[in-house]
């Protein structure tokens, strides 16, 4: 067996044939410049990876509005939304580093094969120096790998699973969302709160990745509150009927039931909890009570007023700033900037990909350089403020952000559809911190930052 | 001892006995023919000497051995050959191809991948293909298309692929059914040579007392799963249990 | 020559010229043009034409021979990948052991379901290789993931052991999969004025190996075996009376596409270092049944024309946004480059799936015997009344 | 036992949407011998009956409510559906609470409609043509139309909630003599079982003892003899075909309170109700009534978690298992007749 790596990644080598005349395409692959799909002409390529079929495509949808008003703002179009109100003051209308913002889209299926795919055709055939979007853990996991092999720079979108800054993280890759434990951790006072240290919770978990990754989170957080777990059952992804997975719980002795579903199944498992009566249920002398840990907008739409009153957690929510104050500065801008073009208010999925686009041009600016390893480190353990999320912070040690965590609730009387849920509070952002070698993240390592080419 | 013994072979499906107590010799190179009214049971006692159906009880003897419990494809092996009453070919292939398939069975057994060699390179296979379809002259449509074939045609195809194999004792179910008196009779004139170039023994399941009395050497005549008698053509003939059993039919 | 005749020999060569050129030919459009959307000749797309059509040359020779309709073919392609995937991990980056194991794995894999499944026909062995193969992907999706990484899919890791190779590079990287130390994703650039052409070397790997994947269906076609397979479809019941045992010969039909499927499975992963699931669901399974039934069932290069058509549509259409529309039609005035693109728009991007259902539909009731047999019709406009002899020659399956 | 008894109750639930949807695509298949892949479809296109009829019941108008703002600081637009104006709030509401139970009416004619349709233009000229054909045209046309119902819906689940009165649990328990708390049921979905009951029961009941059912069955086993009867087979054969579809569609209406609806529902049951079909022998009616209760009921019970940490991952796969040994044990399904679909 041969260990030649004579020319590491100088995989893509330019040469052009004497006598033909030589027009610069719109970017270049080549090794002169030291990096993937370095940008040559007065333009810069994006590529924005979502869901546009399946069950998630309407996620997609609102992520690829959010995708396309950023790249509207940074081309100095429009009122320029939460440019206004970023601290860092380097991103002027002008594009990226003076070059103007295009963009290609691409459909990830919710599937992890079509997602490369789709990415590896943005990179190899419209030269995209970064990727961003997607709705799902697998996905970004997956993606985030591919980006890292090609050296480009991967910003993901709703992810969710602590292994995707956990034991799959990799040095190209940054993520803006929170993740399981986070969640985890803003719920259990929360939930303290509402009901009390004498629980017994009831799980009903997705049966992949994220869903344990939620399951053993949020299982920890409770049972440092003293609640005990009765039962942890598993369900199948497919599982469209849940039926038979909640009409055992009353049974079991729990008077909490955690619903650790995301998207379609987590409208269905909440549909069918309320329809067995759980939500007005008594069990050990207390209110029967229903928590989802991760809540989004579309799901909340989906179930509708079965979410009335039920608590989980956001990356993200479009009143903050009206609610909680100036703190959360940048939310108005954007909810403004996005109802005007769109017609209603964004979801958290939108702002999470409208934020990492702008941290990702404004990376470039500071760097000076469209080369991954400079962006990278421009974004590492960099503190910004003015995105809706209060100060944040991306720790270099596993490219995470770090800032407060949304613990809402459905409304009883929600006024229209875009208004489903009420903010309980805010949980602070040092009570969400854990370290980096924290054991649910533990395992993996970013590796060496790669600048492909 | 027949070639094919059949001894005190039942049948019942449900409640319905179709077959009892059946019990027949077919010489050696003789033709035998088995007559008999609708539901007399002959397809059913056909389909228990090919394996498609196994008797209750009772056995079943061909050159020796027993055919019971056997798949029909080992049976085919032993030297047993069918025409169907509708002519089963393979209709996708030509008639050529149609002829190739008995010819690698019967020097192949039952598998042998040869999964890359071409079926033209089997010099001897072709030209001993070729002969057998001469001899029914087909010759001529070699390249046809087997499911495009007259009724007619495929009767002889069908025919030519069973005889290929040399089998020892062609059963053939209602050979001419179906068929104009024209092509009933080029089917009698057909068998005839077949009977008379080579040692073959045959069983004819049949209707049409016509061809029956052309070919046969010996006649069954079965009723209600039972046979009634065993005899040359001449004595079947004005037989009168034979009568009541065909009469009991029309009446 | 190669034991194939005239008319064999000439598709051969025809599908060697078409693939060795295919960085040409699927990049027909300037890349600075508006039109460089409709380019396919991109090494990730371009691997994926020649990969599944070696998978669905694979399931032609099972479904297009004998007739029995597996609708769980994905599961030996996802297998494969796995196979590939912990080669990479545990032994080398090198493709050729990878590749190997993934074809034994696979084999393997498909005598076990198909001994079983084959006990039944019909629809019921559809059933029986549905039902295994959706088992293969609830399993791997969730109680095996410690082998398949479940919902992720299994990848490449910086700890992995590689014995014969290293765990991570001399700077942190992952290593890369390469044949003796080519590495897959080699790519040479060709700047012809404002074309671009890509030569991949993952994708003359794969294409070699899909021509002698292609170079063997068609040996198999024209075999004594692949004559006996036509018989099963035929007529199984005359088969078994002149002496004939179908199972044997289905089982090693099953096992050949099955292991072709591996095959595939396994150049995915060279060329990707990735397994995934949903590779093995029952959707992934259908996709190359409908490749097969698109390209035209039972004729060699019908599956292969139907891979690329469905992995185009797939990867180009679903990438076209109101973006780009309105870039092609912005010559024309605005009302009306409005309405255009209003037109286009549900059948590209997130519409993609509706313009393939319609394809779909369209090209099984007006061309029944799929693309190859609009590809005839189109041949028999040039060459009308060639006499009768030629009709007599397309009735036996050809190409 | 008492949890045998609400898994019981589960899987008859569960088994009335499999054995309604197995009953249209054996219906499909016995008479037309078509596979009818677009059949999924069909039931979610009932679910979306439901929607639309949910949607144009409470079509409204739009005034400006001055006093309220919008989430961008614009005066809030109030829609006060047009059944609120006409028969007064408290009718109106309870016009569209009862939507789904009204969608059942508005299914069967645009069902039938969807079925005619569908038979004459499409179906019609694949009755010669292969299996394989069949799948890929069905198949196309199955996503065709969700993508049409993603167009206009959106991919987002759309709640579609059962009557207040109809909603809320019912405690079966007490009425076998356990204890309260025990065996809670919900009360649409004991409606769901007795609709399913009724909608079986009426199909049986019409093969059984009408004319044109006698026709149907006699072209289910023999189609040419009958042609050669001088019955005109093939508009029979197109009828059968719109009642199939309203099945499907009826049993869509029902279950959209179940699992809000969207788009891709009718793909997840799909492959499902083929394996009830062939568990309970193609072109066996009373055998695809079986089948879906009793994977239904098997799939309840392996999602028990007595089952769940005796076999792990068996909840995922319970289907396939049952429908492997039945095929293996059992060729020709439950109720099959021999030799249907072997070829």
């Amino acid at each position: 067996m041969t260990k030649r790596h004579v020319t590491r990644r100088g995989v893509l080598r330019t040469s052009a044939l004497a006598g033909a005349g030589l027009a610069l395409p719109t970017y270049l692959r080549a090794q002169e410049s030291g990096f993937t799909n370095a940008p040559t002409g007065d333009t810069v390529t994006l590529g924005f990876n979502v869901p546009q079929t399946g069950p998630y495509a309407d996620e997609g949808a609102d992520e690829l509005r959010a995708f396309e008003l950023a790249v509207e703002h940074l081309n100095g179009g429009g009122d320029g939304g939460m440019m206004q109100t970023f601290s860092e003051q380097n991103l002027d209308g002008s594009g990226i580093l003076g070059k103007k913002v295009e963009y290609v889209t691409g459909d990830t299926q919710t599937k992890s094969d079509a997602a490369r795919a789709s990415a590896r055709s943005m990179i190899e055939k419209d030269g995209a120096v970064m990727i961003s979007g997607g709705s799902s853990s697998g996905v970004a996991i997956a993606v985030q790998g591919l980006c890292q092999e090609a050296g480009v720079i991967f910003m993901s979108g709703l992810t969710h699973s602590n292994d995707t800054t956990g034991k799959d993280k990799k040095a190209n890759g940054f993520r803006h969302f929170f993740n399981a434990y986070m969640s985890a951790a803003a719920l259990g006072p929360v939930l303290e709160g509402l009901y009390g240290t004498d629980r017994k919770a009831y799980h009903l978990t997705a049966d992949y990745t994220w869903g344990w990754s939620q399951q053993e989170s949020i299982q920890s957080a409770t049972e440092a509150l003293g609640w005990e777990t009765v039962e942890n059952v598993l369900t199948p992804l497919a599982q469209t009927d849940f039926s038979s997975y909640i009409a055992p719980v009353l049974q079991s002795g729990a008077d909490v039931l955690v619903l650790n579903h995301y998207g379609g199944n987590m409208v269905n498992s909440l549909t069918n909890a309320v329809q067995f009566g759980l939500r007005e249920a008594q069990a050990n002398g207390k209110d029967f009570q229903i928590v989802v840990p991760l809540y989004s907008e579309l799901m909340a739409r989906g179930a509708g007023e079965n979410i009335a009153g039920i608590p989980g957690s956001q990356n993200w929510d479009w009143k903050i700033e009206n609610q909680l104050g100036e703190r959360y500065k940048g939310t108005n801008a954007f909810v403004q900037s996005f109802g005007k073009k769109y017609g209603f208010p964004p979801s958290q999925a939108a702002h999470t990909c409208y934020a990492q686009t702008l941290l990702y041009a404004d990376a470039v600016t500071r760097a000076g350089s469209f080369n991954p390893c400079a962006i990278a480190e421009a974004l590492e353990d960099f503190e910004f403020d003015g995105l809706g999320n209060g100060p944040t912070l991306y720790r270099a040690a596993d490219h995470q952000c770090f800032k407060d965590v949304v613990v809402v609730r459905g409304k009883e009387n929600p006024e229209d559809e875009f208004d489903l849920v009420e903010i309980v509070e805010a949980t602070p952002v040092e009570q969400v911190t854990y370290e980096p070698d924290h054991p649910m993240f533990s395992g993996g390592s970013l590796g060496s930052c790669n600048a492909g080419a | 001892m027949g070639l094919l013994d059949v001894k005190d072979v039942n049948k019942r499906f449900g409640g319905l006995q179709a077959l009892g107590d059946v019990n027949l010799s077919v010489a050696e190179n003789s033709v035998h023919a088995i007559i008999g009214p609708n539901g007399a049971g002959k397809s059913t006692l056909l389909n228990c000497l090919v394996g498609k159906l196994i008797p209750d009880t009772g056995s079943v003897m061909f050159a020796g051995r027993s055919v019971l419990g056997r798949k029909p494809y080992e049976i085919n092996q032993m030297g047993i050959s069918r025409v169907f009453q509708t002519p089963e070919i393979f209709g996708d292939l030509s008639v050529f191809e149609n002829m190739m398939i008995p010819l690698f069975a019967k020097r192949d057994g039952a598998f042998r991948m040869h999964a890359f060699e071409g079926v033209t390179q089997e010099r001897g296979l072709i030209g001993e293909a070729e002969k057998m379809l001469d001899e029914v002259d087909m010759l001529d449509k070699r390249e046809l298309h087997a499911g495009s074939l007259s009724r007619g045609d495929k009767r002889r195809l069908e025919m030519a692929m069973c005889l290929i194999q040399r089998p020892k004792l062609l059963l053939l179910d209602e050979p001419t059914a179906g068929m104009a008196r024209a092509d009933t009779n080029n089917t009698i004139e057909l068998l005839k040579t077949i009977k008379n170039k080579r040692d073959i023994t045959m069983c004819i399941i049949e209707h049409d007392m016509h061809v029956v009395f052309s070919l046969a050497d010996r006649i069954t005549v079965l009723a209600q799963g039972t046979p009634l008698v065993e005899d040359v053509p001449e004595n079947i003939k004005g037989h009168p249990k034979v009568k009541e059993a065909y009469l009991g039919e029309a009446a | 020559m190669l034991g194939l005749g005239k008319k064999d020999l000439g598709l051969l060569a025809a599908v060697a010229a078409l693939t060795l050129l295919a960085p040409f030919l699927l990049n027909p459009f300037p890349s600075d043009s508006s039109l460089a959307q409709f380019n396919a000749g991109y090494p990730d797309l371009m691997q994926r034409f020649v990969i599944f059509g070696i998978f669905a040359i694979g399931f032609n020779i099972l479904f297009g021979l004998t007739g029995y309709l597996s609708f769980g073919h994905a599961a030996f392609l996802g297998v494969g990948s796995y196979a590939a995937v912990w080669m990479f991990k545990l032994l080398t980056m090198n493709v050729i052991p990878a590749i190997i194991l993934s074809v034994i794995v696979a084999g393997l894999f498909a005598l076990l379901i198909g001994f079983i499944s084959l006990r039944r026909s019909g629809i019921y062995f559809a059933i029986l290789t549905l039902a295994f193969a959706q088992m293969s992907f609830a399993l791997a999706y969730s109680v095996l993931t410690p082998i398949t990484n479940g919902e992720t899919g299994l990848q490449i890791a910086l700890d992995d052991p590689r014995i014969l190779g290293v765990s991570a590079t001399a700077d942190g990287s992952i290593p890369v999969t390469h044949l003796f130390g080519l590495e897959m994703r080699a790519t040479e650039i060709l700047n012809l004025g404002p074309w671009q052409f890509q030569f991949s070397a993952g994708y003359y790997l794969c294409a070699a190996i899909m021509l002698a994947a292609f170079y063997l269906s068609i040996r198999i076609f024209r075999s004594p075996f692949g004559m006996m397979l036509r018989a099963v479809k035929s007529n199984q019941q005359r088969l078994y009376y002149t002496g004939l045992n179908a199972r044997p010969y289905t089982l090693a039909a099953f096992v050949i596409s099955g292991m072709y499927a591996g095959l595939a499975g396994g150049l995915l992963a060279s060329m990707d270092p990735l397994a995934g699931a949903e590779r093995m669901q029952w959707t992934a399974s259908g996709e190359v049944v409908l490749m097969t039934i698109l390209g035209g069932a039972g004729t060699l290069i019908g599956p292969v024309l139907g891979a690329g058509f469905i992995k185009y549509f797939e990867n180009i259409f679903s990438k076209l946004n109101d973006n780009v529309l309105h870039g092609w039609f912005a010559f024309l005035p605005d009302g009306l480059e409005n309405a255009v693109v209003a037109i286009i728009h549900p059948f590209v991007g997130k519409g993609w799936h509706l313009t393939l259902g319609l394809m779909f539909m369209l090209v099984v009731i007006f061309l029944p015997g799929g693309l190859v047999e609009g590809g005839q019709r189109i041949g028999r406009l040039f060459r009308r009344k060639r006499g009768s002899e030629e009709r007599a020659a397309q009735q036996t399956p050809a190409e | 036992m008492d949890a045998l008894i609400l898994q019981t109750l589960n899987g008859l639930d569960k088994g009335s949407a499999y054995a309604l949807i197995a009953l249209g695509l054996t219906l499909i298949f016995g008479t037309l011998g078509v596979v009818n892949f677009a059949h999924g479809a069909l039931f979610m296109i009932g679910a979306f009956c439901a929607v639309t009829l949910q949607r144009i019941l409470s079509a409204s108008y739009v005034t400006i409510d001055d006093s309220r703002t919008d989430f961008l600081g614009n005066p809030m637009e109030v829609e006060t559906p047009y059944v609120h104006a006409w028969f007064g709030e408290s009718v109106g509401a309870g016009i569209i609470e009862w939507s789904v139970p009204l969608a059942i009416l508005f299914s069967i004619p645009v069902m039938l409609l969807i079925g005619f349709v569908m038979e004459r233009g499409l179906i019609k000229h694949f009755y010669k043509r292969p299996h394989a054909d069949q799948i890929l045209v069905t198949f196309g046309l199955a996503i065709v139309l969700q993508e049409i119902v993603k167009y206009f819906y959106g991919a987002n689940p759309i709640p579609t909630p059962a009557p207040d009165a109809l909603t809320g649990s019912f405690d079966f328990g007490v009425l076998l003599g356990f204890d309260p708390n025990v065996i809670i049921y919900p009360y649409w979905r004991l409606v769901y079982f007795a609709f399913a009951a009724l909608v079986i029961g009426a199909v049986f009941s019409f093969l059984q003892f009408t004319t044109f059912g006698m026709v149907v069955r006699a072209g289910m086993a023999d189609r040419e003899t009958v042609g050669l009867l001088g019955i005109n087979i093939d508009k029979r054969f197109t009828i059968m075909f719109g009642i199939a579809a309203a099945v499907a569609g009826l049993a869509g209406v029902m279950y959209a309170p179940i699992n809000s609806p969207n788009y891709h529902m009718g793909m997840d049951f799909l492959v499902l109700s083929f394996v009830v079909v062939v568990v309970g022998g193609m072109g066996s009616l009373p055998g695809a009534v079986l089948a879906g209760f009793l994977l239904g009921i098997l799939e309840s019970f392996a999602s028990m978690t007595q089952v769940i940490n005796l076999i792990p991952g068996i909840n995922q796969i319970i289907i396939y298992v049952v429908a492997i040994v039945v095929l293996l044990v059992r060729p020709r399904g439950l109720m099959g007749r021999k030799g249907v679909m072997e070829e």
